[in-house]
């Protein structure tokens, strides 16, 4: 039981690391990026090449995905995403789904087609007790690493100056232009870090599931899920959906196989029936 | 009377048709592969072995030139369709092979008899699928052929109980079946039969509740190209601490994906019926072609099955004197053995199934790689769902 | 009120009105030529490939695109999610043939479509009430929702379905107990033509109608079409049930046409492919989605051809280029050059 | 004397904040009625209520005697409930031949109609025209409604409300933001305004409340200050001091 939950938790946390740029870039800069998968994928790749060709530790990996993503989120930004922001989101979609498509094809004529793992280091790897549960060391990590992220996060965006002025900027960007605040350079800072985080949760989920160019799409589904349950217009909402979908697929299909796979998906047109903004975000916006 | 003569001109026109094609010093083959999309991995490996084929043995048999055109299904049975019959009517190919996944033979298997064109199954492996159409001829190996022996294998060695975890389709569906089975009748008993879905990243809940049943042995099954995830989390799951034998098809422990999955996978027992590490002098220059042509790429249970059909059809063409008319080289296709790089093969000439020699392997390290070492030879292995 | 007198004009203005409505010349010329490619294509012509199968496929996807323009075009309502349709429409055309054993006219394909219709025109309708509301994000979510759960069922109703294999043993009975299906898919080709011709004219008398306008204008500004007494939720279900019944009809067509119906059918990747090719060829002008079919399906046959296993890129590529450079997809293209054209031939 | 519309202790509030205080309104048949108000008093949330795109906290509204508070906007427009925007809310796309034939189909029922092509009613296109012509926009019936001058989009907003035949029209500062050039082809056309329709007009310009109205409202901050002829409300002292200011209001 406590094992399940402590499995859901983390597999809900990963969901999290890997959706909160997309949560960023569309509740904060209204803007639909369903490439996001992609730069999760390419921190899941640096990873995987680090590790298995160069013989770079875990945890050095970690920092270089993000890094690496973050680059490549903000000159992809700078060069393409940037001409986008006025478009419709229907625009925007068919833009980053033709993002994705490139991008499966980069990574499949780089990496080859077939699945790609890492091994984790041994300090990362086995078990341990936990009130009479056994839990995986790495599932305790990944919790851990998301926790801080996300407490990280929510400091960032509403306690420093940074994050004022980001909510300035996504609030009315003109007046915000006014104040003098560079609303250009906010946006590309944020993406960039939204790609960042990305990268780090791809090279995090690559400690529990395996890399193939196929990955972006795959996950996609799931970001969004994530999003719409959760709304985007906090750090928060994204969080508990994280949770709650991780939660309850995880369990979902331990305690009923049959109808397991059913679960975050019903979870989710409920929500949104019920609840168009997400679950949970205040009513008023 | 009209009538009658519209049908002598019809006839006299599909004569004067099949006249050139006779002439033909080509003869074409079409593979269908999955080579984008979620199975990309098993086409790269098909066509790899069908280069390796070409690469030893040349394109010419019996006086005819040998031509290969590949196409991408992306794996939808849909287009599989449409583009077997594109091959046919518009390539004039006289053999169709590849097909990636079960649906998709069955998808292919009426243009094949419409069209009598001999169609050559390399990968899908649900048992029923080789009785699709009598031009269906299978060279890879079906489920009850793989799991048979790890079944038998884990009876003997002390698993009294056991739980399956498949992937949930056809051939999922025949493992857990035919393991299920044959388990039982060893006096084993399956415990709970776990199906998770085909396209599921996280197999946590499923792991997690085979381990809480406490079995002697989980057996897995997972399509070929898949089982990296799967044994990552297996691996996490910590089975051998818990006294609990992890056994698989060879699909699992994948040549292809095996060196990536680290030294945690070591020990553990497969069966099936091509293993790159194969002792023989045949598989030795197949593997050593292969690597070459194929930029180091470790060829695996796909390559083989590739490269077994590749030599099925040359050895027909040999048979029939280079004359590809479809019955004719169905015929000279059934029955056939010859000494393959995974040991003596057999096509029934009956059920034109495959007789693959299967072994049991155990995962070791060898010159500083990963391999399915294999330690006990089970001989050939007969689908026993075809009467 | 003082009305003035009745000017001139009236007439010619109602006549402008129903202009709009008439069949231009070249749209005959597009449907000549799509007859045409049946003679170009059937292996009539020795040197020619045939490629009927693919133009049925095209013609599939071409019908499904063009239910979406009905919704996306037209009212205004983003779906990623007509795929949902789609697949379903597949099912129960396999579904209809399989139980119909061959036996006429149980199994007769035209009963399939219509069967398809009916019921992918109830699943609209039912649908249809989560789409009523929310914003563009939360109507492409609720769509893709209800099409993975869709997915899902058809991947757990084995016993109905297959599976995650698909139905097996599917075979199409002669329409009519006529004409039955062959190798060169000639038969496939000109059914699949003849229905989406039908349908397509359903669907343009439509949008010409007082009924189309009306959804023209909640696509517009729906407040204003509310205050103007414009039954709005009403028209948006309407449509959407019969767009719904479209796209089952084109599911039908390709279940038929290649005897297989699998849950790949309704996957994600086929109603994104439908929505690329309908913004594609050009959302709004209903030969948008069946002109970006044709492109579609033949850059990838042709990309295919060089580069097997990288054609996704080359795609992607003109996806990009397309959102960021060119307005209202392949026809809004052409109808910009045709503008400029004509204005300069009008300079004196 | 029968009331078209009136409203009984209408309040609407959101979160704290109250937008409409107790709001009690007759307005008789054939009514020549302005609702004046500081920016903020609340006209267009009552407004709003009044054609049900808000839902009032409390209190009721009747249209010829009718309760209609729980109608949909629809169901009101139908009732012959009809309103212009302050901002436009047109059919950018269409043309405004398009828009009025939408509107008088919608009338006639006939806006379900799907198999029959736009305009293959005379009866429809003839009086959209008339109309397009009445209000002096019928020259550009045919141009794209988003490409129009902003004077006769203004224009065309009325013309949408008066497809319906309204019983009650509602002007939310029908010349707002207008050109000086253009505005008096928009008084021109209230002012000839049918004798029939009880008029509702919302207004900040002064001018143009004193030059129709007959009688005048005034709402501060959500609630019903005072009420009156325009000559009384004109001299009122305590109109003056809270919303009319320095203004001189005398001219009208």
């Amino acid at each position: 039981m406590l094992t399940i939950l402590f499995d859901g938790v983390a597999y809900g946390m990963l969901l999290f690391v890997l959706a909160i740029g997309l949560c960023v870039t569309l509740g904060l800069m209204n803007f639909i990026n369903l490439a996001h998968g992609a730069f999760a994928m390419a921190g899941g790749y640096l990873t995987i090449v680090m590790m298995n060709r160069y013989g770079v530790s875990f945890y050095w990996s970690l920092p270089a995905a993000f890094v690496f993503s973050a680059i490549l989120g903000a000159v992809l930004e700078h060069t393409l995403y940037v001409h986008l922001y006025t478009k419709s989101h229907l625009d925007q979609v068919l833009f980053s789904i033709g993002l994705v498509f490139m991008a499966t094809a980069i990574v499949d004529y780089f990496m080859g087609a077939n699945q790609q793992t890492i091994n984790l280091p041994s300090s990362l790897e086995g078990r341990v007790d936990f009130l009479g549960a056994s839990i995986g060391v790495y599932r305790i990590f990944t919790i851990v690493l998301c926790g801080l992220l996300t407490i990280g996060l929510q400091f960032v965006l509403s306690k420093t100056r940074f994050g004022s002025r980001l909510r300035a900027a996504v609030d009315d960007g003109r007046v915000a232009r006014g104040m003098g605040i560079d609303v250009t350079k906010i946006f590309a800072l944020t993406f960039a870090v939204g790609s960042g985080l990305a990268g780090l949760g791809g090279a995090l989920s690559t400690g529990i599931i395996s890399m193939d160019p196929t990955f972006p799409l795959k996950y996609m589904i799931y970001f969004l899920i994530v999003i719409s349950v959760g709304g985007a217009t906090t750090i928060t909402g994204p969080f508990f959906a994280s949770l709650l979908l991780g939660v309850a697929d995880v369990a979902g299909k331990y305690y009923m196989p049959a109808v397991g796979g059913f679960i975050i998906y019903t979870i989710m047109v409920a929500v949104l029936i019920l609840r168009p903004q997400g679950l949970f975000t205040r009513a008023s916006r | 009377m009209r009538k009658q003569i519209l049908k002598g001109l019809a006839a006299s026109a599909i004569a004067l048709a099949a006249l050139p094609a006779l002439a033909q010093e080509t003869v074409k083959i079409g593979l269908i592969l999955p080579m984008t999309g979620q199975q990309a991995s098993t086409g790269r490996q098909l066509e790899a072995g069908v280069k390796t084929y070409m690469a030893q043995h040349g394109a010419k048999v019996a006086g005819k030139t040998i031509e290969v055109i590949v196409k991408d299904d992306t794996g939808v049975a849909d287009i599989s369709k449409r583009l077997a019959q594109e091959l046919v009517v518009n390539d004039k190919v006289s053999v169709l092979g590849g097909f990636g996944l079960t649906p998709i033979a069955m998808a292919v298997g009426p243009v094949a008899t419409q069209a009598k064109v001999p169609a050559i199954i390399m990968t899908a492996a649900t048992s029923v699928v080789v009785e699709q159409s009598p031009y269906f001829i299978r060279v890879g190996r079906t489920m009850p052929q793989m799991t048979f022996p790890i079944a038998d294998w884990a009876a003997k060695n002390g698993v009294k109980t056991a739980v399956t975890l498949v992937s949930d389709y056809a051939p999922g569906i025949d493992g857990e079946k035919f393991f299920k089975q044959r388990f039982e009748e060893a006096g084993g008993k399956v415990l709970d039969t776990l199906r998770a879905p085909l396209a599921s990243p996280d197999f946590a809940a499923f792991l997690q509740k085979a381990k809480d049943l406490k079995p002697d042995a989980l057996f897995l099954f997972v399509p070929s190209g898949q089982g990296a995830t799967l044994m990552k989390q297996v691996i996490d799951r910590d089975f051998a601490g818990s006294k609990i034998r992890v056994i698989a098809t060879g699909d699992v422990t994948d040549d292809d994906l095996l060196n990536s999955m680290g030294d945690s996978v070591l020990g553990m027992v497969t069966s099936h019926d091509y293993s790159a590490d194969h002792d023989s002098p045949e598989n030795k220059a197949f593997v050593e072609t292969f690597k070459k042509v194929n930029d180091n790429l470790r060829p695996n249970m796909m390559a083989i099955a590739a490269y077994d059909g590749m030599d099925v059809i040359y050895r027909a063409l040999e048979a029939t004197k280079g004359d590809a008319n479809g019955q004719k080289l169905i015929e000279a296709m059934k029955g056939q053995k010859w000494m393959s790089p995974r040991g003596p093969m057999e096509i029934d000439a009956t059920t034109r199934e495959a007789i693959p020699p299967m072994y049991i392997r155990k995962v070791e390290r060898k010159n500083g790689e990963l391999y399915n070492v294999e330690f006990e030879a089970v001989g050939p292995v007969k689908d026993p769902t075809h009467k | 009120m003082s009305m003035a007198p009745h000017s001139k004009l009236d007439g010619e203005a109602g006549a402008r009105l129903l202009a709009k409505a008439q069949w231009r010349w070249y749209e005959v010329l597009f449907w000549l030529a799509a007859i045409s490619l049946y003679f170009v294509f059937g292996d009539f012509i020795p040197g020619i490939p045939t490629k009927l199968m693919l133009l049925s496929e095209i013609v599939s996807l071409g019908l499904l695109a063009l239910s979406i323009d009905l919704v996306l075009g037209y009212a205004g309502i983003v779906t990623l999610g007509q795929g949902a349709f789609f697949g379903l429409g597949a099912y129960v055309a396999g579904v209809m043939a399989k139980a119909g054993m061959g036996v006429f006219p149980l199994s007769d394909p035209l009963l399939g479509l219509l069967a398809a219709a009916a019921v992918c025109g109830i699943a609209g309708f039912l649908t249809s009430f989560l789409v009523l509301r929310g914003s563009d994000l939360t109507r492409l979510m609720v769509t893709l929702g209800v099409a993975l759960i869709l997915a899902e069922l058809a991947n757990q109703m084995r016993w109905l379905t297959g599976g995650a294999d698909g139905l097996q043993g599917v075979t199409s009975s002669p329409i009519l107990g006529q004409w039955d299906f062959d190798l060169w898919g000639r038969t496939a080709y000109l059914y699949s033509l003849a229905v989406l011709f039908v349908c397509f004219w359903l669907s343009r008398r439509i949008v010409h109608s007082t009924f189309g306008l009306s959804l023209k204008a909640i696509k517009g500004n729906a407040l204003r079409a509310r205050a103007i007494g414009v039954p709005v939720n009403a028209r948006l279900i309407a449509i959407y049930a019969l767009a719904a019944a479209i796209a089952g009809v084109a599911g039908a067509l390709l279940a038929q046409t290649t005897q297989s119906a699998s849950p790949d059918m309704i996957a994600f990747h086929r109603s994104a492919d439908a929505l690329l090719i309908l913004v594609f060829g050009g959302a709004g002008y209903l030969y948008g989605g069946l002109i970006g079919a044709v492109l579609f399906r033949v850059m990838q046959d042709v990309i295919g051809a060089f580069t097997l296993q990288y054609w996704q890129f080359w795609l992607g590529l003109v996806l990009v280029l397309l959102v960021l450079f060119v307005r209202g997809g392949v026809i809004g293209l052409l109808e910009g050059w045709w503008n400029r054209m004509t204005r300069t031939g009008d300079a004196p | 004397m029968s009331y078209v519309l009136e409203t009984r202790g209408l309040c609407k509030s959101f979160g704290g904040i109250v937008a409409t205080d107790n709001v009690s309104f007759k307005l008789p048949a054939g009514a020549r009625h302005a609702l004046i108000g500081p920016n903020g008093a609340g006209k267009t949330t009552f407004v709003n209520q009044l054609t049900g795109v808000l839902t009032p906290t409390a209190g009721q509204i009747l249209f010829e005697g009718v309760d209609i508070t729980g109608w949909t906007v629809r169901g009101r427009a139908t009732a012959g409930i009809a309103r212009t925007f302050q901002i436009n809310q047109l059919f950018a796309d269409l043309s405004p031949l398009e828009s009025v034939v939408l509107a008088i189909s919608e009338r006639e029922n006939a806006g379900a109609h799907w198999f029959k092509p736009l305009g293959a009613r005379d009866d429809i296109v003839n009086e959209a025209c008339a109309l397009l012509d009445a209000l002096g926009i019928g020259d550009v019936r045919a141009a794209r409604v988003g490409a129009l001058p902003y004077g006769k989009q203004r224009l065309l907003e009325i013309a949408l409300a008066l497809a319906a035949k309204p019983k009650l029209l509602l002007l939310d500062e029908p010349a707002a933001g207008v050109p000086e050039s253009e505005r008096e082809q928009i008084l021109d056309v209230v002012a000839r305004l049918p004798e029939s329709v009880a008029l509702v007009l919302i207004e900040h310009d002064m001018h143009l409340v004193f030059r129709f109205a007959k009688t005048i409202s005034v709402l501060v901050n959500g609630a019903l200050f005072c009420e009156g002829t325009a000559d009384e409300i004109a001299r009122d002292p305590r109109v003056r001091q809270v919303y009319l200011g320095e203004e001189d209001v005398g001219h009208g």
